[in-house]
């Protein structure tokens, strides 16, 4: 359950312990807390964000029920520290997703039609069919390709940012990660190159209490995770993970603060895994569900849309209007990846190497001629 | 006798030696109270305590590197590794310090340490769900490899790598974790490490396979067989040590061989065994040994069906080496 | 034209596509100002600074990981691991994300990055200074496997390695670092990755080898030829992609085969070879292909001669290989 | 160079940036600290100690040189960190050492004649042959094996402290590596078991200021080693590493919590490496001699000594037959080893397992049938 922080300054030198916030339940901005300013415009592209993801999320867990999507893995309560991290950063500067932030993509301009086509690995999947579904990569917007394997993005979103800085360029890396990945060597090894070279780096730790079945407890005897940042000369900060007004607050200072040559940042963002670890989990079999009740009220989407109301933006003929319009898209997205074959057969031999060995151009001849699996595609 | 899927052939296994002997202990991700992703280790933790079935913080090299650790102060330790594809950020305490500890201590710190994981695609599970990397191990002096087809050989040989003094890599093949179901006793009995087993006698190719391959291979035999042909079957069981001779007695007798594996072929395990026969067999071979493996790219998420080596392309192999 | 060793050719290769490309940074343990261990990079932080050529912190997962993230910004990276034996750290970010990154990603990341790391024994270094893991490697699909055994052939592959667009594994001979010594033009010139090159001519007996065991089988010849053996002898060069045509050609001419590497035996890099050798010209071979490599021990302290391929165990082979 | 640390209570907690120290330069114990009580015979003992760690290492080190030695490593100048670390514990207790700590092999009982031998790699060598000069192993002290590969005993350490927890036991392990050692993946994961698993072990950093040319700064960006302990929710203690009694103080302090079932300590001991790291090492090519010298003049014999003479311990005399006796012993020691011959060659395929399987079997044969180098012995 989050705990009441008292509002403070957001920049370092803070408590790495204590939660910050802007927004209470109601979605006012507490006392005595400077707001960063959000133009009207921004606050309901990231409410339609915000609402895309949940009714994706919703969408396609259902379809992965009724065995027409392989797998999936929702996001459902974590929604706000997707579009915080997102909306502090400029086209230019690079993301490192972990599996469990859609709302990143979407929001660098990723399509439905690209996100479901992967999800199906058909033969329009940006990834070719390669990888499990939720392994989005999307070069195009400066979207690194996923991993299964925890924290080994970590390490890579730092010397992305050295080489942007080698490079002369003022890029940033934003890297985002769950708790569980604190305890691996990658977060560790990532975490102190950025420190010993200033690496313009964001270390985004989405704090949601479960690794699969492993509480946040059994994860780490630290006070909480931003106060590892302490063992790396560089500042933590713990944010309250569904108060998004917060977290683009702590994203704004971290990103000026390695954009200027300051040095890396590690942000927990405290929030709660509502839904199962994936479609392949069933948390009732380890956890309390009114752990989860609780936590479904204090909704990110909800705390948003009231601030929006507070601030006379939202409406409900607005919310349909964006439910309706994300609908549409989604199943025409997703009637598109259905009606698609798989990739062809000869492209399992592309990428990889930038040309065809002479070995894997026998095996693909060999491939082509042998008797082959009636249907090869297994996607739906 | 209750019939058990491999799943609950480990599990019982892993009960009995709990049982028997208070130095085992099981730790990894989510094997606790969830019992592991697989439920492998269901119920263990209600049995035996948190303080013999151990759930982890997400890092295979302390998981592996404890339990090197309680192996030298003398427990029996069995991590599980929730995916082979996962064993990688380990690699550097199996293959550095887990295969060398007896050795370069002269032989006074042995380190019995029996890694449990998952391996294998046909899950739908992509290039980090599916991979076979037994051969890294087999490659590594010190380890033995093991990796069971079916229910009543999961439980004897994972009985046999505990009560051993080596660090055992026990491959379990997930793709038919469910699906292969025997007999399998309630009492104790153990299968030796290093013997091979002929599942199907036949006379005129030697068919070598392990894990879930096994089942393959079965199917190609009967597509086979309807044709007239007559494969010979060798489940391995143990990598390594390999049981060279059932091997070589049944290439002396067949001149022929057809090996299945489902990782990579370039230097997979199926080079050794054909260097091997190649080696000591050379003048009983009638025609060129067959390698029927996974193709040399990451494992593919939509296509594993064409990458698998499937019963189809084993009977391929079968007929075209028979008819050489 | 200057007479360089392996450790100066590398330096010139480094040096000049350096010089050549801003994108090239080299990185890793003690490479800048001390210029590494065994002094590969020396010189190259005071030309290039520190942003180039950067010391890192002990560890090799971040030594790769952060070169990963490099070369998918568009750097060139050169990483240094300052013995083979301790690569393994890093197993996870070469094997699960270096080797499959291009391909995971549907093509739109491939990361150039080339790995220099020094193997082999010979030098008194145990089992923590001495190890040849290329199989492992080999059997990685994405990564190319390069290793060059004297000074011409190192800057060449170096230089081309860089300049490809793949992932490389470049192992560097450290026993004959200083020794192999050699005539190496000061400009630029490559060697194309996937040549093998015969160092020896003869009609008797194919003898493959690369790195370090390039010497121990030219020494091997004189010996063998002295008594009248006719050995050809060729250097793979490059391990992965494999210059089967080169070979098979050679096998088809002598019809026996000798292998040596100081790996260990089982699933070494030989047993590729020879499985792939008895696939393809089980016709030709007039005698069991022979393997001679480092035994499946760990590598040994005090008795790294016995361990080692000698020039007499490779000569014995040949001969009882020439005789069969 | 050491920073004067106010002293202050060894207890967590402390700021872990913040260098404790008992004796200063002149041997006296500060005003305001309580020095642990070291009985007389115990002083004596430990000042023979780090006289034998020095005059061995003198010594081994110019017979390197001279080429009857393969390799060695000395560790002149932090003497005090393996002796402040061996003291605190009991038989039953376990050690993980790393390279540079033969004090702590010398105080549990491991013989001149045994540390001889290991270098020699003869027949005698407690490992067989097996292993590099100074990899010693000596299991009847519950002295584990020393492994090249920095960092893999951090884990390992932790394993032993939870069976020996599991086991119902009070022993306690203590582990030593190297301040580079910290930016393994293995010091992170290894600390982090610890914290969740209140495993009774306690790390020992010995922070020497060099990782072969790496300076500390290029290590990490934090600004003590300690303060690492903060991110596993574990104590972290800055001790001054050439002060005996220090280290002695918070190491006892350190050992008592962790068998009184209240967890790890992360200790640094700031000292200095005032050698090269190997024989194979010439740190002038990096590093600045007048840095050296700096802390030639903070020796930590030499402060212990002076330690001694305030308690009317100390004499020239008893120096000198001390000297002696450890000469007389090392030179006896180094006169048997050299007379041995190698280990048989037949052992080379002994220990690779239980028992030698069929394959290694018939390699053993190949080996002793083949041709074999003249002289297979290379130990000297
Ligand atoms: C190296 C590695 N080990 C194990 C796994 C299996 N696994 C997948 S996700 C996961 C838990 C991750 O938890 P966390 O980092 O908190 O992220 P969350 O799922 O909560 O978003 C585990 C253990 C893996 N993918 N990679
Ligand atoms: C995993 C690994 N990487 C690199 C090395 C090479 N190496 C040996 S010692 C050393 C430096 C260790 O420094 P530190 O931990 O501070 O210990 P110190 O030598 O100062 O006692 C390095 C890089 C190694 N042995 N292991
Ligand atoms: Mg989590
Ligand atoms: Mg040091």
């Amino acid at each position: 359950m989050l705990a009441k922080g008292q509002p403070v300054s957001v920049s370092p030198p803070r408590n790495p312990d204590e939660v910050f916030s802007i927004l209470d339940e109601d979605g006012n901005v507490r006392k005595g807390v400077r707001a960063p300013e959000v133009p009207d415009e921004a606050c309901l592209k990231l409410y339609r964000g915000l609402l895309q993801v949940r009714l994706v999320d919703d969408r396609y867990m259902k379809l992965q029920r009724q065995g027409r999507l392989g797998f999936y893995m929702q996001s459902t309560g974590e929604e706000a520290t997707h579009f915080g991290g997102a909306y502090a950063l400029r086209d230019s500067d690079w993301v490192f997703p972990s599996y469990r932030e859609p709302g990143l993509a979407f929001w660098r301009g990723y399509s439905l039609t690209d996100f479901t086509n992967q999800l199906f690995g058909n033969c329009e999947d940006p990834v070719k069919g390669r990888q499990m579904p939720v392994h989005h990569s999307a070069r195009w917007l400066n979207f690194v390709s996923i991993s299964s394997p925890v924290g080994t993005q970590i390490p890579q979103a730092v010397g992305m940012a050295m080489a942007a800085r080698i490079s002369k360029k003022d890029d940033v890396a934003l890297v985002y990660f769950g708790e569980g990945a604190t305890s691996t060597g990658q977060f560790h090894v990532g975490m102190n190159f950025a420190g010993v070279f200033k690496a313009p780096c964001i270390f985004f730790c989405r704090n949601n209490g479960w690794a699969i079945s492993t509480s946040r407890e059994k994860q780490t005897a630290s006070k909480s995770f931003a106060v590892k940042a302490l063992a790396y000369g560089m500042p933590g900060v713990l944010v309250d993970g569904n108060d998004l007004l917060a977290i683009i607050a702590v994203m704004e200072d971290a990103v000026k603060r390695a954009r200027a040559g300051e040095g890396p940042t590690l942000v927990e963002a405290l929030t709660y895994r509502r839904g199962g670890h994936s479609s392949s989990d069933d948390p009732n079999a380890y956890r309390d569900p009114t752990e989860v009740a609780a936590w479904e009220a204090q909704d990110p989407i909800e705390r948003w849309r009231r601030y929006l109301v507070k601030r006379n933006l939202w409406s409900q003929e607005l919310h349909d209007r964006y439910a309706q319009e994300i609908t549409d898209e989604m199943m025409a997205a997703l009637k598109h990846a259905e009606s698609l074959g798989p990739p062809p057969v000869e492209s399992m031999f592309d990428d990889v190497f930038a040309e065809l060995p002479p070995h894997l151009a026998e095996q693909k001849a060999e491939c082509l001629a042998g008797p082959r699996p009636k249907s090869g595609h297994g996607g739906h | 006798m209750p019939v058990y899927n491999i799943i609950q052939a480990v599990n019982d296994a892993l009960r009995l030696e709990m049982k028997r002997d208070p130095r085992v202990v099981v730790l990894g991700e989510d094997v606790g109270k969830f019992g592991g992703v697989f439920r492998a280790t269901s119920g263990l933790y209600d049995e035996f305590g948190p303080d013999r079935v151990m759930d982890t913080p997400l890092a295979e090299s302390g998981i592996i590197g404890t339990a090197i650790g309680m192996a030298l102060y003398g427990l029996k330790p069995v991590p599980e590794i929730q995916f082979a594809d996962f064993i990688y950020p380990a690699y550097d305490q199996i293959v550095n310090e887990l295969a060398k500890f007896r050795y370069r201590s002269g032989g006074q710190y042995p380190t019995p340490v029996v890694i449990r994981t998952p391996y294998g695609g046909g899950i739908r599970g992509g290039h980090y769900h599916s991979q076979s990397p037994e051969a890294y191990f087999v490659h590594t002096p010190g380890l033995k490899v093991v990796i069971p087809s079916n229910p009543y050989d999961a439980k004897g040989l994972l009985l046999s790598a505990i009560r051993g003094e080596d660090p055992v890599i026990f491959m379990e093949p997930k793709r038919v974790y469910r699906a292969a179901k025997g007999e399998v006793p309630e009492d104790d009995y153990t299968i030796p490490i290093g013997q091979a087993k002929i599942v199907r006698e036949g006379s005129q190719v030697t068919l070598l396979c392990y894990g879930a391959m096994v089942h393959t291979c079965m199917e190609a035999a009967e597509k086979a067989a309807a044709e007239g042909f007559d494969p010979e079957i060798i489940d391995l069981r143990t990598l390594l040590p390999l049981d060279t001779e059932t091997v070589l007695q049944s290439v002396r007798k067949t001149g022929r061989v057809v090996i299945a594996h489902e990782a990579p072929r370039t230097c997979g395990y199926g080079a050794e065994l054909a260097a091997m026969i190649a080696e000591r067999a050379l003048l009983s071979l009638e025609a060129p040994i067959a390698r029927v493996t996974g193709f040399d790219t990451p494992f593919p998420y939509t296509l594993e069906n064409e990458y698998l080596p499937s019963p189809d392309r084993v009977a391929q192999a079968i007929k075209q080496t028979a008819t050489y």
